[in-house]
């Protein structure tokens, strides 16, 4: 009737995200995270294989036929919610969202299917921050099949087997699958996705596409990955804003529990009513890139300029009404607070986004 | 809502087909293109095709509400009159769903009919100029004589005041129990003496609302709804109604105060700046965010799994309004400096926004007021959605006469 | 030390603002602007020569030689701010501020003791929402010595005896006082300060500046004017704070004073906090005003820009937290509102301001 | 502050001229470029020139705290060594006025001269776990024991601890009184068995605070400060220094955080865009706005008429240093994602915000924490400035160990 996707959640899509949630709350629970961060041994490759033997997590939109769970970017949506709820470091964005979107955009049959079972994990090589509609990278150049250049702050590199390498040629665009590379760990503001400078001194690669047909990839990939970060986002906020009303519930001062106070009452209802805000749009994104909807890029940009603000907003809300302790080592919210803010620049500011859309709904920021 | 009486078979197992048979011996009977407007809507409301959700004998059929929107639309393609539901919101929203619930068979009889077909306009009496968002601490007087009561009280915004036949009152009949034990419910009777409306001019320099001033009213003890004392119970379900028909509104993308915002800017070059454009794209993607929240509601209501999101709805509305609407006047420059018309009007509906710049900025100001302000809403989520504490009460034990004022 | 001028009041300044706040709570109250205004009469002539009369306000910053009361904008603020706690309807901002400042600027000496005397009304003929820094405005055109042209839009029109025109001629921009001009009234969203649009049929004049003193004039009175406009909305929110904290003080719902609902304390507070900020600001901008101090453009950029959105929250909040009551005609929080509203746009919104500010501290938009 | 103890003639008459002489005698006794830095600020702390305010015999002269600037100015230009007053503010800021209001003269004595050459450092000892904003609900214990004091419990959030020599420390000691009425409050020697400090490592990555365990902790009984049962009344005292102390700081124009983001803005064009502009130009009225409003206050306090605004001014700085920071990451972009070091470091002093704008945009989300959050600083301002109702009080009249928790 009205040509909207659903947004709710089927029966399905409820199981899975219900699996997920049970496993990562049993492997993955956010002072093992801290204790890992740590230990400077931040990747959880046990639980990220677990997730992808049970739930598919690895490959969720990937066809059966090309060894993926023949599912759409909607349950990746359910999973990313779930990860953003949990603090688990699992390449899944880098992997199963970034480079398999642009895998399958390209068309790629060989090395897909390795990841979308989780046997490899490939990594698409740019900037964390680099945002749909950004110009094509040209930090790597190719010649003949070698590769050579350095990308920075790539998301995931640590976890990564294989990098997909946007590289400029004498003809062009083009984009690589490249296995010898080497990665340089950056101290990362959010913790618990780690990134890394990757650089490659000649390596060989094996072309993935080129011309348009990488541009477009690229691009695909970007904007698929802005659409599913925006439920990463979602899942973080609501866990902040459930674990502060739990909070406030217990806290006792002056005799009354926190949670009484007015002012913190409105501060939260308000909270509530962004965070319900933002889960209409992450829905909206993910059901319209699972149809590939020709509202796509509109629904992606208004997802990624609300859920980036409102899990900021809530990650922040969490520590400042947590008090001393959301300010220490030793509760969660500091972890909340990092990746929500690195999540507010991944990908695209919402500055950028905003800016995309008035492009795309012509609200034309100049005088005509 | 409780639908009562007797069902009949058809209410044992509706179909379509029925009801739409229904629908046709009607249009047979009663064609709209021969019959006089309300004779139509008489017959339609004997047929039970009024609100299919009421008892039969009471304008319905007993059976699901949700089928009434296959009476309406074969109604209307076939061109009949409807009952403008718009004029007569209160009637249709607020008391009749009171009426059913709480009043006698009598009253239904009496006041269901003419209020379906409009022939009978309602009104609300229940906001005094002291008992806004504590509505239970009211003070008009209703004092029992005889058969009758005689009330004496002032009620305020009560829009309609001035063309209704009937209004929901409710009163303090026993001064000397807390507040919310000793209230009385009533129909009133808009035409007996001692009932005065004025009209209430607001900001916008319309009187949309009325003041109703009570001298002395005599209300036959007939037209109490529901039991002496109980009036506060009474007067909740009528509010919970409220609630639910202004969060179901919804609007297109661009729609509302947004439209009026992108049309200037798209057709007024001119008029651009990069910091406004700034503002506009924030307020475009809450708009729109919102818009998409309020498709994921009427989602989970035709799921049959309705969320809490409908609270979300109107602080949503009226933060939007009133932000663009301000915009609006930022980005007109010299034209947002002027008014159309200061004139004192009544107007017949009320509307949330308008469509002229300088009123919508001034209207959009009653949104977090009208229907629950922001600062309810916002315990009412608090409290009911999130399950933190209450409010500390002083005044729940303290007998009505006692509390500070 | 600092360079500061004072932010404070000096005993002077206190005595002037005692005295203007008496004679405007005794001559216009807001009860009896409101009956004016219905009676389509809003000017109040007799409060104005008395004010005029008895605390110099026609002429605060005009040289005592040139029949001013040989004060400074410093004054000129402090009345500006009581009437901005006022609703009279007096033709401050047109005469005693738009018009004085171009005329002093432009080294006018024959008009300029009848204005600040009070006993002739000058108004400067430009739309009321003119910012500084606009182009030289062209509505009016003049040959020889007859102005043929429409200003829209200018504030106090009404009231006017005299206009100072700005206008082009072959020999380009010049400022003009005509005595012959038709004044049809706007209906105005800020019913306590009227607009109207003015008519030159080829009226003659007389001209008070030409050429860059012209443009120069109407600069430097369009800075003055955003400067003391500050003042105005500052006392706007401080009369719209007092009131309402007076009321939540006295409102009782759920048998507890609506003071003290903790969410609505916080609100007042956080809005004090914005009041004490204008405070500063516009203090800060008519003292740059007083000594032409180099900082005055930056100084009135930002008192303009904070304290037009500190007035408009000001009187929003009032009308919110005054629940029904503050929407309701027999209430002055509309007329707060609506003279706020009006306010923010006259003389530049704060986005215009905030752009200024930008070229003026060297924080440019553009990719440099 | 109260200042007690004989006046001097000098006191009774303070000119410059006669502080000067003092200085020159100082100097001339002990030349700063020959005398150990310590004997020189005994020897300042002697001659009366430690605090000018403070009585005779206590570092002090008994005379208008203002006229100390001139003596720092004239040891300052002399080239004399300082006593570091930026690491040991809690001492001189917080102990030594508590010290000199409630302690007894042998402890004036004992306390004073060391804590303020800097000899031994001093931290406060009061926030619980259980006990933040509310700090009146403290748990610590402190049992009488002939003519010693057993304590027992946990104190947060403790500055400087593990360098210091002394802690101002609040305790319970009656549980079966309100909890007003049971605290007292101690100087506690740090170097006693039983006290225990460890680091509390914070969002940042670093350890500027540490957690205090106190277990059978024996102090004597003189080292109490004031009366028993009166510690309440004592650290309130102790607290109203503290905020006197952070709301005085100023900045210049495109001073602290908003001076990292205008440079970043100007050194590098390429990362702006137009709507990062609005944002960076509204932060830099607010800002700006702020610092004229600090300007403000001080003209206020130097004109003997300080006004509320001092609350305004914490409550400004860290709204602006959140926004502003995390504007930067904003700004950086890919920058913006990296941090410089995660290492559990001890700074050795508090900076609030800052310069590499991933710690910047961390620690600053402390600011609105630390020194009273955000919203005990809103309620001050609304009953204390505003003249609101406070809020309703469950905890008045409860014995401290009936209180929910």
């Amino acid at each position: 009737m009205t040509g909207f996707p659903s947004l709710l959640h089927s029966d399905d899509e409820q199981q899975l995200r219900e699996t997920v949630r049970r496993q990562l709350a049993a492997r993955a629970d956010w002072s093992s995270v801290l204790r890992r961060v740590e230990a400077d041994d931040p990747y959880d490759a046990d639980t990220w294989r677990t997730l992808a033997a049970q739930t598919g997590a690895a490959g969720l939109p990937v066809p059966e036929e090309l060894g993926g769970a023949g599912a759409s970017w909607r349950e990746t949506a359910v999973v990313a919610e779930e990860l953003g709820r949990s603090l688990a470091v699992v390449p899944f964005l880098g992997s199963a969202v970034l480079a398999t979107a642009a895998l399958l955009h390209a068309g790629e049959s060989e090395l897909l299917p390795q990841v979308a079972g989780g046997e490899r994990t490939a990594v698409l090589a740019v900037p964390l921050s680099t945002w749909p509609g950004s110009s094509f990278p040209t930090s790597v150049s190719v010649e003949g099949d070698a590769l050579t250049g350095r990308v920075t702050s790539v998301g995931d590199a640590g976890a990564a087997d294989v990098l997909l390498v946007p590289a400029i040629g004498p003809d062009g665009p083009s984009l690589w699958a490249v296995e010898a590379f080497e990665v340089t760990p950056r101290t990362s503001l959010d913790m618990t996705r780690p990134l890394g400078d990757v650089t490659l001194s000649g390596s060989s690669g094996r072309r993935v596409a080129e011309g348009a047909a990488a541009e477009a990839a690229l691009q695909h990939a970007l904007m698929v990955g802005a659409g599913i970060l925006a439920s990463e986002q979602l899942g973080l906020a609501e866990q902040c804003l459930e674990t502060t009303i739990a909070y406030l519930k217990e806290r006792y001062q002056f005799g009354r529990p926190l949670g009484s106070y007015q002012a913190l009452k409105h501060r939260l209802a308000s909270l509530w009513v962004e965070v319900t805000r933002a889960r209409a749009t992450a829905r909206y994104a993910a059901g319209c890139l699972a149809t590939q909807d020709p509202d796509t890029a509109v629904a992606v940009a208004v997802a990624a300029a609300i859920c980036s603000d409102v899990a900021v907003l809530a990650a922040e809300e969490c520590v400042q009404l947590h008090g001393g302790l959301g300010f220490t080592w030793e509760h969660p919210a500091h972890l909340w607070l990092k990746r929500a803010k690195a999540d507010q620049i991944a990908l695209g500011t919402p500055d950028r986004h905003r800016a995309a859309l008035a492009d795309l709904v012509d609200l034309p920021l100049g005088a005509g | 809502m409780t639908t009562t009486g007797p069902r009949t078979p058809a209410a044992a197992d509706p179909t379509t087909a029925d009801l739409l048979d229904r629908v046709q011996s009607l249009l047979a009977s009663h064609p709209p293109a021969e019959v006089d407007r309300l004779d139509f809507l008489r017959a339609r409301f004997d047929a039970g095709l009024a609100w299919v959700g009421y008892p039969v004998g009471l304008g319905g059929l007993g059976i699901p509400r949700e089928l009434q929107a296959v009476v309406d639309a074969a109604l209307a393609a076939a061109g009949a009159p409807d009952n403008s539901p718009r004029s007569i919101g209160i009637g249709l929203g607020m008391a009749a769903p009171t009426i059913l619930a709480h009043g006698s068979d009598e009253q239904k009889q009496r006041w269901l009919r003419p209020l379906w077909t409009g022939e009978e306009v309602w009104c609300q009496l229940f906001s005094e100029p002291g008992a806004g968002s504590d509505l239970a601490a009211l003070g008009t007087r209703a004092v029992r004589d005889g058969d009758e009561w005689v009330v004496n009280g002032q009620k305020v915004w009560t829009s309609m005041a001035h063309e209704a036949r009937w209004g929901i009152l409710v009163t303090r009949t026993d001064p000397d129990v807390p507040k919310h034990a000793g209230m009385t419910y009533f129909g009133c009777d808009m035409h007996v003496p001692g009932v005065d409306v004025r009209p209430l001019r607001q900001a916008t320099g319309e009187a949309e609302f009325n003041e109703v001033f009570l001298t002395d009213v005599r209300l036959p003890d007939t037209d109490r709804i529901g039991e002496v004392g109980n009036g506060w119970r009474v007067a909740t379900g009528t509010l919970m109604n409220e609630r639910v028909a202004i969060g179901g509104q919804s609007a297109p993308r661009e729609g509302g105060m947004l439209g009026m915002v992108t049309s200037v800017w798209r057709e007024r070059p001119e008029l651009r700046t990069p910091g406004l454009h700034s503002e506009l794209m924030e307020q475009w993607v809450r708009a729109e965010a919102s818009r998409i929240t309020g498709e994921r509601l009427r989602q989970q209501m035709a799921a049959g799994t309705p969320g809490p999101e409908g609270s979300a709805a109107k602080l949503m509305f009226s933060e939007l309004n009133q932000r663009l609407s301000g915009l609006l006047l930022e980005l007109l420059g010299e034209q947002g400096l002027a008014y159309d018309d200061w004139t004192m009007r009544r107007p017949k509906e009320v509307h949330f926004h308008g469509n002229r710049p300088g009123y919508s900025y001034l209207r959009a100001k009653g949104n977090s007021i009208e229907g629950g302000t922001t600062e309810i809403l916002l315990n009412i989520v608090a409290e009911r959605v999130l399950g933190l504490p209450g409010e500390m009460r002083v005044d729940k034990d303290v007998p009505w006469k006692d509390l500070p004022r």
